[in-house]
């Protein structure tokens, strides 16, 4: 079987002959950074690579292509690239009919877990699928699958609920002063695609536009929790964040409980609604 | 000229704390940006470039431009505060020509920015030249040097002397002059280290072919990946647009306090341009990050006499899909042929 | 306190004096400056602006639509469309404001002179143009035939209905009404200022035009003009770009390396044309 | 200022329109005593408080927030208490994360008739809050506290 790349690019080459109107993947550029890449013509192809830096959530470049290209035609049909991580973001925009699925064509790439020497990221330590959960094409390295899927037991989660909450408090302030409120993590995250945040809503004005601690608590703490039940834990936003403030772990947090409440995987089945966005009416849950 | 030992160097730098604000490169959890420091031993000495430009203290991200007071006795229009004088150490040559671009607009080009023109009076900038150019610095191409004392009101210059590390302090200013009084070492004429240059770096095309090449289906290419977050303006030492917006400071019965804060804004977000009733005139990524590059190559320099980038890199390092600045640079140049 | 450097985004205190309803959402503004010598200096050409403060919520640029010398009172109309608009409606007689001002480049009325004028007002964007019509009616002999075509979407969003009768009662000027949306009781046009100057057919012989309207108005005025006979050089405009502190600085008003702010709002047409951007 | 020492805490109250609130108006009709601390803010649902509301209110001063809304069957709009119901049992563990003790945040369904249990479970969290002492997020200020210092003396005052 041929190396993953390659696959990659052969599944972009036929569906760019396909009336696919362009394939989202990563392309290595002249400082040998990996980066997002929108491959237009099958002759462009070879630009694709992978590799375990490949860390932005594709998906969310889906919602540049929702409109139609031009007045009266279909929205374009495009293919992206996708972890298992990555894939669980199409079934929950699928969901909320941001996206037909027939208009998103998904090269799957098998992951092989965190293999040692790679950039430890949290969402590989912990992820529990080696194959994406929805995908169109199917690309997998031969030899061995790599490690086997771990179980999220949260460790890191319930360390920090034995702090006490001055403790917690203190670390989210000293981690959000950090933060210049840049919002690369909610521009990377595909789950975030509201026409205005509240963060920057004018009227009502909810937070001031001051780059300051009471202003990115707030935005930080409504964005997870705008997210409860919807975070695919893709870290796209850990990624995107130039200061390297540790966001998951707000994410992982709602995912913890959003699982025990719930018993609810994110972006799993594309039927299954989110839990905040439903409800039941027997249900009596601890308030 | 000066020359100083580093303990003489960290003496003089407590002393300054004392009497000054003293801010310096500080790592805030791993990151590098401009701090109040109460004496040497908080500086974050081993730094190349910091991550958070010292714009920072110039042009803050947040700052009151005014404050209104209003009660049944009537309404008062209240000036900020005076900034208190500050010195700032550990200044590279490319973020004090930063401050030279933003004087440009906020000073230079009447009227005249109070606030910053406040904070510009009450800072004193102490610069240490870069000893080589590193990854993603391109200072050289935008017209800058690793040692160029643009500026600067005293550039310190590391050198070895039999196995010592000494700073030559040279003095440029007349605000230097005043900071230099007590600055101790000796006065001795000493060779200058030149920086290590880094070759083949692309050559800037002047504003007027830029405004040829305005049209590109390049320019809708190289934003296609841009998320249009506010990283790279935030971190730039020459960005200075802003967003203006009364904000309550506090209600009691009777007597209103209102701030008209102004904060950071960025081009390449959504909101930017967006007017009342939701049209925006630069609705997608591909257009806002076309404006920024051209503010910096072509608008700037057009308008303003000087141009609106100093090739520190941070943009090159914030970004989070890699838009590089220099590769934009040299494309420009390869498209004029 | 004492400040070294003078504050160009400190406004100066002003009262509202007089509020009166102009069309359905507009409200004309008038405010008295509170500091006797500010008045005085306030000296203002037809077609800049100021930026009025709404204590507490924010500031926004809006057309002078008072004529210098016609008392103390500058006016503005306000349109709400935003958060400042609606804190303004809100206000009443008596209310302190903040004006900031006059900003902007103004109509060149000199230039003008001995020409005949045509301006073209869409809703709203007639409030810039009143104290160009009211200075050219103050000086009638210096200017030649003054053609007024004056639109909104609908009557009600029509303003200064009151001038009407005594802008047509004016020696060698003529007023065209028209609305895109009729209502029964609607005696003059339906149609969009385009068909309507079209079919007026103003000459271009020796004459400029002035317009002011939601920019998508502005472009499709031009092109009319041009089939019409008017070269770009004849054709006026003033740009109401996002604007916020109104003084060059902030840097969101720019169209290529134009400011409208401080290199407009009134530019003419032809310099308009060679913009790198669209200001549509 | 506090009148005695002792810590006054500020509490929120969002209160659905169709129950709760009118619970409160019965409390007060039927001259039940309850603490003044508590600062009413109706809604039309217990759906409708967005946990923005809450970390806006707790930002802005509040050691306490309250949602009350009606018994679950009884919602006005059929499902807002149910949206309400698995939201602030999430939103507990969040603030609790984020370094706000959930015992700040209290959700109950308090029914139109329900005045005593008004009056009852505002008493009951306004001591538990004043136990708590003032909320901590409080001290998350501006790095620099613009209000004090904006315009010097005459500011102070106002602010204190």
């Amino acid at each position: 079987m041929s190396s993953v790349e390659q696959q990659i690019r052969d599944a972009a080459r036929q569906y760019l002959e396909n009336g696919v109107y362009c394939v989202t993947g990563y392309e290595r550029g002249p400082r040998g950074k990996v980066r997002p890449a929108f491959i237009y013509q099958a002759s462009d192809v070879d630009r694709l690579v992978w590799g375990p830096e490949c860390d932005l959530n594709l998906v969310n470049y889906v919602h540049q292509f929702k409109q139609p290209l031009r007045r009266g035609e279909p929205p374009p049909k495009v293919a992206v690239v996708v972890r298992p991580c990555d894939a669980r973001a199409i079934n929950l925009l699928v969901h909320e009919q941001q996206i037909k699925r027939e208009n998103v064509k998904a090269i799957g790439v098998a992951c092989t877990g965190a293999t040692p020497g790679d950039p430890e990221r949290q969402a590989c330590q912990v992820c529990h699928e080696r194959v994406p959960v929805t995908y169109d094409t199917l690309v997998q390295a031969e030899g061995e699958a790599g490690a086997p899927p771990a179980q999220d037991n949260y460790t890191d989660i319930v360390d920090m609920e034995n702090w006490t909450p001055r403790q917690r408090l203190d670390y989210w302030l000293k981690e959000f002063d950090r933060c210049i409120r840049c919002y690369a993590c909610r521009q990377a995250c595909p789950g975030c695609y509201c026409f205005e945040c509240v963060a920057e809503q004018v009227d009502p004005h909810w937070t001031s536009i001051a780059l300051e601690l009471p202003e990115k608590y707030f935005f930080h703490v409504m964005r997870a929790f705008h997210l409860a039940g919807r975070c695919v834990a893709c870290d796209a936003c850990e990624a995107a964040c130039p200061m390297d403030i540790p966001l998951s772990q707000l994410n992982r947090k709602l995912a913890k409980e959003v699982e025990a409440l719930f018993g609810y995987h994110t972006g799993e089945d594309p039927e299954k609604a989110p839990p905040l966005t439903t409800f039941n009416p027997a249900e009596r849950l601890p308030l | 000229m000066k020359v100083l030992t580093q303990a003489q160097l960290k003496a003089w730098l407590d002393d300054l704390a004392h009497n000054l604000t003293l801010v310096a490169p500080v790592n805030v959890q791993g990151k590098l940006e401009y701090g109040k420091v109460s004496g040497s031993g908080d500086v974050a000495w081993d730094y190349q470039r910091t991550d958070m430009s010292p714009k920072t203290w110039l042009f803050p991200a947040t700052e009151s431009v005014l404050t209104v007071r209003q009660a049944q006795d009537g309404t008062q229009i209240l000036e900020p505060p005076e900034p208190p004088p500050t010195v700032l150490f550990g200044v590279r040559p490319c973020d004090a020509r930063g401050n030279l671009a933003i004087d440009a607009l906020f000073l230079n080009k009447a009227p005249s920015d109070s606030q910053y023109a406040r904070h510009r009076e009450a800072t004193t900038l102490i610069g240490v030249a870069c000893p080589q150019m590193w990854a993603s610095c391109f200072c050289t191409v935008v017209g800058g040097a690793p040692n160029s004392t643009e500026g600067l009101d005293i550039l310190l210059t590391e050198l070895q002397e039999d196995k010592q590390t000494l700073f030559a302090a040279q003095v440029l200013t007349e605000k230097g002059q005043k900071l230099a009084a007590n600055m101790p070492g000796t006065e001795r004429e000493v060779a200058l280290p030149s920086p290590k240059l880094t070759a083949g770096l692309p050559t800037l095309r002047p504003s007027a072919e830029w405004q040829a090449r305005f049209n590109e289906v390049y320019w809708q290419r190289v934003g296609d990946r841009c998320l249009a977050c506010r990283a790279c303006t935030f971190v730039c030492p020459a960005c200075r647009c802003f967003d203006v917006r009364d904000e309550v400071a506090s209600r009691q019965p009777g007597v209103q306090v209102f701030e008209r804060l102004r904060a950071w804004d960025a081009c390449t977000s959504e909101p930017y341009r967006r007017i009342a009733g939701g049209h925006n005139p630069r609705p997608t990524p591909q257009s806002r990050l076309r404006n920024r590059f051209y503010c910096k190559f072509m608008y700037y320099p057009q308008d303003f006499g000087s141009l609106g980038c100093v090739g520190c890199g941070r943009c090159i390092d914030a970004c989070p899909v890699n838009i590089d600045i220099l590769e934009v640079i040299a494309s420009v140049e390869k498209m004029a042929g | 306190m004492s400040h070294s450097h003078p504050n160009p985004m400190k406004p100066n205190l002003a009262t509202i004096t007089g509020i009166r309803n102009l069309a359905t959402g507009i409200k004309l503004l008038q405010v008295k400056l509170d500091d006797p010598q500010v008045s005085r200096d306030f000296d203002y050409q037809p077609g800049q602006f100021a930026e009025l403060s709404a204590f507490g919520v924010g500031e926004s640029p809006f057309g002078i639509t008072s004529t210098r010398g016609h008392g103390e009172e500058i006016e503005l109309a306000i349109n709400r469309v935003g958060t400042v608009t609606e804190a303004v409606h809100r206000l009443d007689v008596g209310d302190k404001v903040g004006v900031r001002g006059p900003l902007g480049n103004g109509f060149p009325m000199d230039q003008f002179k001995g020409k005949n004028v045509v301006v073209l007002g869409g809703g709203i964007g007639g409030a810039p143009l009143r104290p160009v019509i009211q200075t050219i009616l103050d000086n009638r002999a210096d200017y030649g035939k003054l053609s007024i075509f004056w639109a909104a979407r609908s009557p009600d969003l029509l303003v200064f209905t009151e001038e009407y009768d005594y802008w047509r009662a004016q020696p060698n000027t003529e007023l065209y009404l028209t609305v895109d949306v009729r209502t029964p009781d609607w005696p003059h046009k339906e149609g969009l200022i385009t068909t309507l100057i079209e079919g007026v057919n103003p000459s271009p012989e020796n004459a400029i035009t002035i317009t002011c309207g939601p920019p998508i108005m502005i472009k499709f005025a031009m092109l009319s003009l041009k089939k019409l006979g008017f070269k770009p050089d004849q054709n006026w405009v003033t740009l109401e770009a996002k604007m916020k502190c109104g003084i060059g600085k902030c840097g969101r008003c720019n169209l290529g390396p134009v400011f409208v702010c401080t290199d407009g709002p009134v530019f003419r047409f032809d310099r308009v044309e060679g913009f790198m951007e669209s200001f549509v | 200022m506090e009148s005695r020492n002792e810590f006054e805490p500020k509490i929120v109250a969002f209160l659905c329109n169709w129950c709760s609130y009118a619970g409160a108006d019965l409390a007060g009709t039927s001259r039940m005593q309850y603490p003044q601390n508590v600062r009413i803010i109706r809604v039309p649902c217990s759906g409708r408080v967005d946990p923005l509301f809450v970390v806006k209110a707790f930002q802005d001063g509040a050691d306490g927030v309250m949602v009350l809304g009606c018994h679950p069957g009884d919602c006005h709009y059929q499902q807002g208490n149910y949206f309400a119901q698995r939201r602030y049992a999430l939103m507990h563990r969040l603030l609790e994360f984020t370094g706000i003790e959930s015992d700040r945040l209290f959700v109950e369904w308090v029914s139109a008739s329900e005045g005593k249990k008004f009056a009852q479970v505002v008493t009951n969290f306004t001591e538990k809050v004043r136990a708590l002492g003032p909320a901590a997020i409080k001290s998350a200020r501006r790095a620099q506290p613009v209000r004090e210092v904006a315009c010097g003396e005459t500011l102070q005052e106002v602010s204190a």
